[in-house]
């Protein structure tokens, strides 16, 4: 018993929510004293709370362990790295550990788990949608439930697109790690506090604003509001750390040979990305911090009463959110584009075009945030120059949707599950862009703005960018994190229910929004209900695929069968070492002499593994 | 800050001044955002009770903190630790003597233009950003006179000082755009 | 390339402080004497306000230059 | 390569029976509701331009998807790889050319249709002011100095709505579907709309912006009626 207590203990998930609620106690009372000592009342919950939230976060990154070794690098010549590399086993997982591999994982399970919780109340609230009027809950209840669901997917995307990228990288790239491993473990270790604080907002009033917050109506929100945009706040901090970090391992610590253009797509993904963390996340947490300084001290930056302005907040927010989105899609894209060769067994088509179309859509998406305020009273002059650059933007998008079909074009497909789940990305991706390009257009826009067009078009894009690109992630990179096969046939029909029920839910939400459907409502047109049903019935077959997912995670991890080093006889790096890959990646660095997807090409290879590097025979030997 | 790669000392150095310019890029566009709300919100508005011989002086001040630093900077780089100290030490001082001028400048800003007017909310946001930088600031350069970055010293590594003081730069150059914003335009 | 002596780097920060007086003197004087219209002025003369401290201070030619 | 003539040419057969057939869904149902402002029409051309432009993407890329995932499915036993091919230098600019023409030439007649949309007719307007308020709408007619809780409108005389929101209230947008177009009412500033309503009928206002626990009951009656019955409105009002 006693023994057990110490394990837990030594988790520092565990001692770092403990030390960090009693810090957050520590710090609301202190200031709960202050008050009543400067003579103010003494209870303030929005002051008390802030404060609270500071001390407490930083206790818990304290207790956790996050700082141990810059405390000690700061007192001593040669700080020892005592703990740090020597826990094996499931423990390592909720410690601070600085492997990346563990870090990609802690980010993934984190990212499935917000997933799961705000599917979940997607499905209660699509429970309510399904009839007009009450169903089975009010509208207050319903406002929150929509809001959480759309910021805890926004968080669960930035954190699943980091887990990708965290585990992915050095291996692509032939590092041994990031370049900075310590500042890694920390952008994953703000996240935890982040989700408790999404979820303590549900008690303390919640927040009815939807994922975007706009004020006056989030100055106006109840308690909740302020713990989500804390909340917001650290995802967005772990974003720019982690940005820095995938910067500079890219630049740094790629392998010998290779060049930008021996990259696989990838990597040029999260280079991509990185750029995008690092630039526009500042620009949300600056607005984030202005709206709590607006709730909590009185500032005037919304306030027309005071000189302020609402729009500044709304022009913020989408000069983060809309690069946020490439953000989002971006890694998925990468993805697709790294399974569509290998199982078409053909080289990527077009590689050069597809790179550079990667920076081109990160950096055409930067000037186009204004399409979100067409109809918001923005300056009028800048709604046709930016609809002209949201157009463009269209056409790297085309670049690699073109070059993946004419990758598979006259290829040999392997249609096994990762194939398939990438296929249901693109055609889902693509109705995603078509969609957009009405979105694009001002005329047009001023009608499907704020309707049900613009929710099933970026649940389009999401889920084509992101959630069908992370499946199909799973079923490929599963036997090389674990060293086992998911179930094929239960993959199989995953992939069938989710690609169904997907187009069943979201392909009615553009009839709805023609016909007269406001996004965020509670209620609707009688005559809406027939399409509403048929959506609601999708969106559990959606769950039902999470489930199915799930379910065979846990079996194969359990019981799936030995997965080889290179069992899809892919090129890239990672395939070129044992299933699941050794602690430090590559004992002695690799020679890339050449492209990454030269399939078909009799003899080539896209990296020399140096003498005793496993799987050097391309995956023959099982290991 | 360790880094673990198939990389020498002298690559080490690269990548931690690659990763702290990159946290610098990152964190001007934090200042570039807040200057740009100042323009949108007030134009090139000012209001006469500003007190600009007080702004000219603690401008100068974290000039010559600036000064300071990079002499500690050049001494730490060249093994020269008396020196490296003064200098870090007498940094230190024109920091907190700046912080002092921000808190002088604030009680007046109170009685003229509160946080809850225009002008305010960005005077008060756009100063405490920075000075929370400022703290900040002064937090990095104590840590460079601990034991653990002396005995580097000593040892020819001057990395830490150098990130430090480069941070330290960082917010000098932030208040070259801040000065004139708040202060002098019309 | 020899390394300059620790005394001429010490030198250089004097002179680069002593642009970097002039110029906030200057901006100084242009926000007190000029009534309207001074923000073209003042923004041009924020580049010579930063970049010596970005050159000669922060060494920002690392970035693209790896011979220290 | 005949063979692999074939199968372009089989591709290119199947997408334009499938381009066509979804012009022909596209032209034969409408999946809007009836338009009743001139702004409506050309809105509503737009959209019957984007939907053939989508429809023929959208057949392309499915189809060749679709089309490969069976006629170059791998065959039991069949380990070797396909054919080593690049890319190919003319077909890629091909598809950077024509999409970047398609999008310019989208953005040319998109910013010609705002142009028409939102210009200042030549006849006189009537303005109507609207204030949004957590959750509902006043609508203020200058001309006659009235105020009302619906909105009524003479058929095919162009209005100017000229929309706030109160300054301690939150953001709420002005739509009515069958005009159209969409305009945010914003606390502390004026924005302004131009519909011209041209079918007699009862619509619904409807506030697009989630403005709080009432948004989705944000509703007001639009009524677009002859002339004289607006006159005859107006004067009751009046009293």
């Amino acid at each position: 018993m006693r023994k057990a207590i110490a394990v837990v203990l030594s988790l520092g998930l565990v001692r770092g929510m403990l030390v960090g609620m009693a810090g957050a106690g520590a710090g609301m009372g202190v200031t709960v004293l202050l008050r009543a000592a400067l003579g103010l009342s003494a209870w303030n919950p929005g002051p008390v709370v802030a404060i609270g939230t500071i001390t407490g976060v930083l206790a818990y990154l304290a207790g956790l362990g996050a700082f141990s070794y810059w405390i000690r690098w700061a007192l001593v010549a040669e700080p020892s790295k005592e703990g740090e590399r020597h826990r094996y086993g499931w423990t390592r997982y909720l410690c601070v550990d600085i492997n990346h591999k563990v870090i990609g994982i802690q980010y993934m399970a984190t990212s499935i788990l917000v997933i799961m919780v705000a599917g979940a109340l997607a499905l209660i609230f699509r429970i309510e949608l399904s009839t007009p009027g009450r169903t089975i809950m009010g509208p207050g209840l319903y406002n929150r439930f929509m809001s959480l669901h759309g910021i805890s997917m926004v968080a669960a995307t930035l954190i699943g697109v980091s887990g990708l990228m965290n585990y992915l990288l050095p291996l692509m790239i032939g590092a041994r790690d990031m370049a900075f491993p310590r500042l890694n473990a920390l952008s994953y270790w703000l996240i935890p506090p982040a989700v408790v604080l999404l979820l303590t907002s549900q008690a303390a009033g919640g927040f009815d604003t939807g994922w975007t917050a706009y004020p006056p109506l989030s100055i106006k929100a109840p308690l909740g509001m302020q713990l989500m945009l804390t909340a917001f706040y650290l995802v967005g901090l772990s974003s720019i750390l982690g940005g820095i970090n995938f910067l500079t391992t890219i630049f740094k610590l790629r392998a010998p040979g290779m060049s930008f253009f021996r990259m696989p797509i990838f990597v040029w993904a999260t280079l991509a990305t990185a750029l995008l963390q690092i630039v526009f996340t500042q620009f949300i947490g600056m607005v984030l911090i202005m709206l709590l300084l607006e709730r909590l001290l009185g500032l005037g930056f919304f306030d027309p009463a005071r000189e302020g302005n609402v729009l500044l907040f709304q022009h913020f927010f989408w000069f983060y959110s809309h690069p946020a989105v490439y953000i989002f899609v971006l890694p998925g894209l990468g993805v697709i584009s790294e399974i569509v060769p290998v199982f078409s067994r053909k080289p990527l088509f077009g590689y050069k075009a597809v790179a550079i179309s990667t920076l081109g859509i990160a950096v055409g998406g930067t000037m186009v945030w204004g399409h979100h305020m067409f109809a918001a009273g923005m300056e009028p002059y800048l709604r046709i120059p930016i609809m002209m650059t949201t157009l463009l933007v269209a056409v790297p998008t085309g670049v690699k949707i073109f070059s993946w079909l004419a990758t598979m074009w006259m290829g040999k497909l392997k249609l096994d599950t990762p194939l398939l789940f990438a296929m249901t990305s693109i055609a889902v991706f693509l109705v995603g862009g078509l969609t957009g390009i009405p979105l694009a257009i001002v005329a047009t826009d001023l009608d499907l703005t704020d309707t049900y067009w613009v929710v099933g078009h970026f649940h389009h894009t999401i889920f084509g960018g992101f959630v069908f690109p992370l499946m199909a992630a799973i079923y490929y990179w599963f036997p090389k994190v674990t060293g086992k096969f998911l179930n094929e046939r239960l993959g199989k029909l995953h992939w069938g229910i989710m690609t169904v029920g997907f187009f069943t839910s979201y392909l009615p939400y553009f009839w709805l929004g023609l016909n007269g459907m406001r996004r965020r409502v509670y209620d609707y047109d009688p005559g809406l209900q027939p399409m509403h049903l048929v959506a609601t019935v999708g969106g559990f077959m959606i769950g039902l695929g999470f489930l199915l997912l799930l379910s065979n995670l846990l079996v194969s991890a359990w019981r799936g069968a030995r997965a080889p080093a290179n069992p899809w006889h892919a090129q890239t790096l990672e395939w070129q070492v044992t299933s699941p890959p050794p602690e430090d990646n590559f004992p002695l660095p690799p020679q890339v002499v050449g492209s990454p997807y030269s399939y078909g090409v009799p003899g080539s290879v896209h990296a020399l593994m140096p003498p005793g590097g496993a799987g050097e025979d391309g995956g023959k030997e099982a290991t | 800050m360790a880094v673990i790669a198939h990389t020498a000392h002298k690559d080490k150095l690269a990548i931690h001044r690659l990763g702290l310019w990159l946290f610098i890029i990152s964190d001007s566009f934090l200042f570039l955002g807040l200057l740009f709300s100042r323009f949108y919100l007030q134009g090139v508005r000012r209001p006469p009770e500003i007190n600009q011989p007080l702004g000219l002086a603690i401008s100068i001040v974290l000039i010559l903190s600036s000064l300071a630093a990079y002499r500690g900077e050049t001494a730490a780089a060249y093994g020269d630790i008396k020196r490296f100290r003064r200098n870090i030490l007498l940094t230190l001082g024109l920091g907190a003597l700046f912080l002092v001028g921000v808190g002088l400048e604030w009680s007046e800003a109170f009685r003229s233009f509160p946080p809850s007017t225009g002008y305010g909310t960005i005077f008060f946001t756009l100063t405490g950003f920075h000075a929370f930088h400022v703290v900040t600031g002064l937090l990095a350069l104590t840590v460079a006179l601990l034991p653990g970055q002396r005995a580097r010293l000593q040892e020819g590594n001057s990395w830490g000082v150098e990130a430090v003081v480069k941070y330290w730069h960082f917010v000098d150059v932030a208040w070259v755009f801040i000065f004139p914003t708040l202060y002098l335009v019309s | 390339m020899s390394k300059p002596s620790l005394a001429a780097k010490l030198r250089l920060g004097f002179y680069v402080l002593g642009a970097l007086m002039v110029v906030e003197v200057t901006e100084y004087v242009i926000g007190t004497r000029v009534k309207r219209g001074a923000w073209p002025y003042l923004a041009i003369l924020t580049l010579p306000g930063a970049l010596p401290i970005l050159y000669y201070f922060m060494h920002i030619k690392q970035l693209w230059h790896h011979e220290e | 390569m005949p063979k692999a003539r074939k199968h372009l040419l089989i591709l290119a057969v199947l997408v334009l029976v499938a381009t066509a057939a979804l012009a022909y869904l596209f032209l034969q149902f409408s999946f809007l509701p009836i338009p009743a402002s001139s702004q409506a029409s050309t809105i509503d051309k737009l959209f019957s331009a984007m939907f053939a432009i989508a429809g023929f993407f959208l057949a392309l890329c499915l189809i060749a998807m679709l089309y490969a995932a069976i006629a170059f499915r791998r065959r039991r036993g069949d380990a070797s790889d396909g054919p080593p091919i690049q890319g190919n230098v003319a077909l890629e600019t091909a598809w950077i050319l024509i999409p970047l023409a398609i999008v310019i030439g989208l953005g040319v007649v998109g910013g010609l249709a705002l142009e028409k949309i939102s210009a200042a007719p030549e006849e006189s307007e009537l303005e109507v002011k609207v204030t949004a308020l957590q959750w509902a709408w006043l609508f203020e007619y200058p001309e006659w100095g009235v105020r009302s809780g619906e909105l009524r409108l003479p058929v095919d005389r162009p209005v100017l709505f000229r929309l706030t929101s109160r300054d301690n209230d939150v953001v709420h947008s002005f739509w009515v579907p069958e005009f159209r177009v969409k305009q945010d009412a914003v606390p502390g500033r004026e924005t302004a709309l131009r519909v011209t309503p041209n079918a007699v009928g009862d619509y619904q206002l409807l506030c697009a912006e989630l403005c709080g626990l009432g948004h989705a009951y944000m509703r007001a009656s639009a009524r677009v009626v002859p002339e004289a019955d607006f006159m005859a409105w107006i004067e009751s009002l009046k009293q």
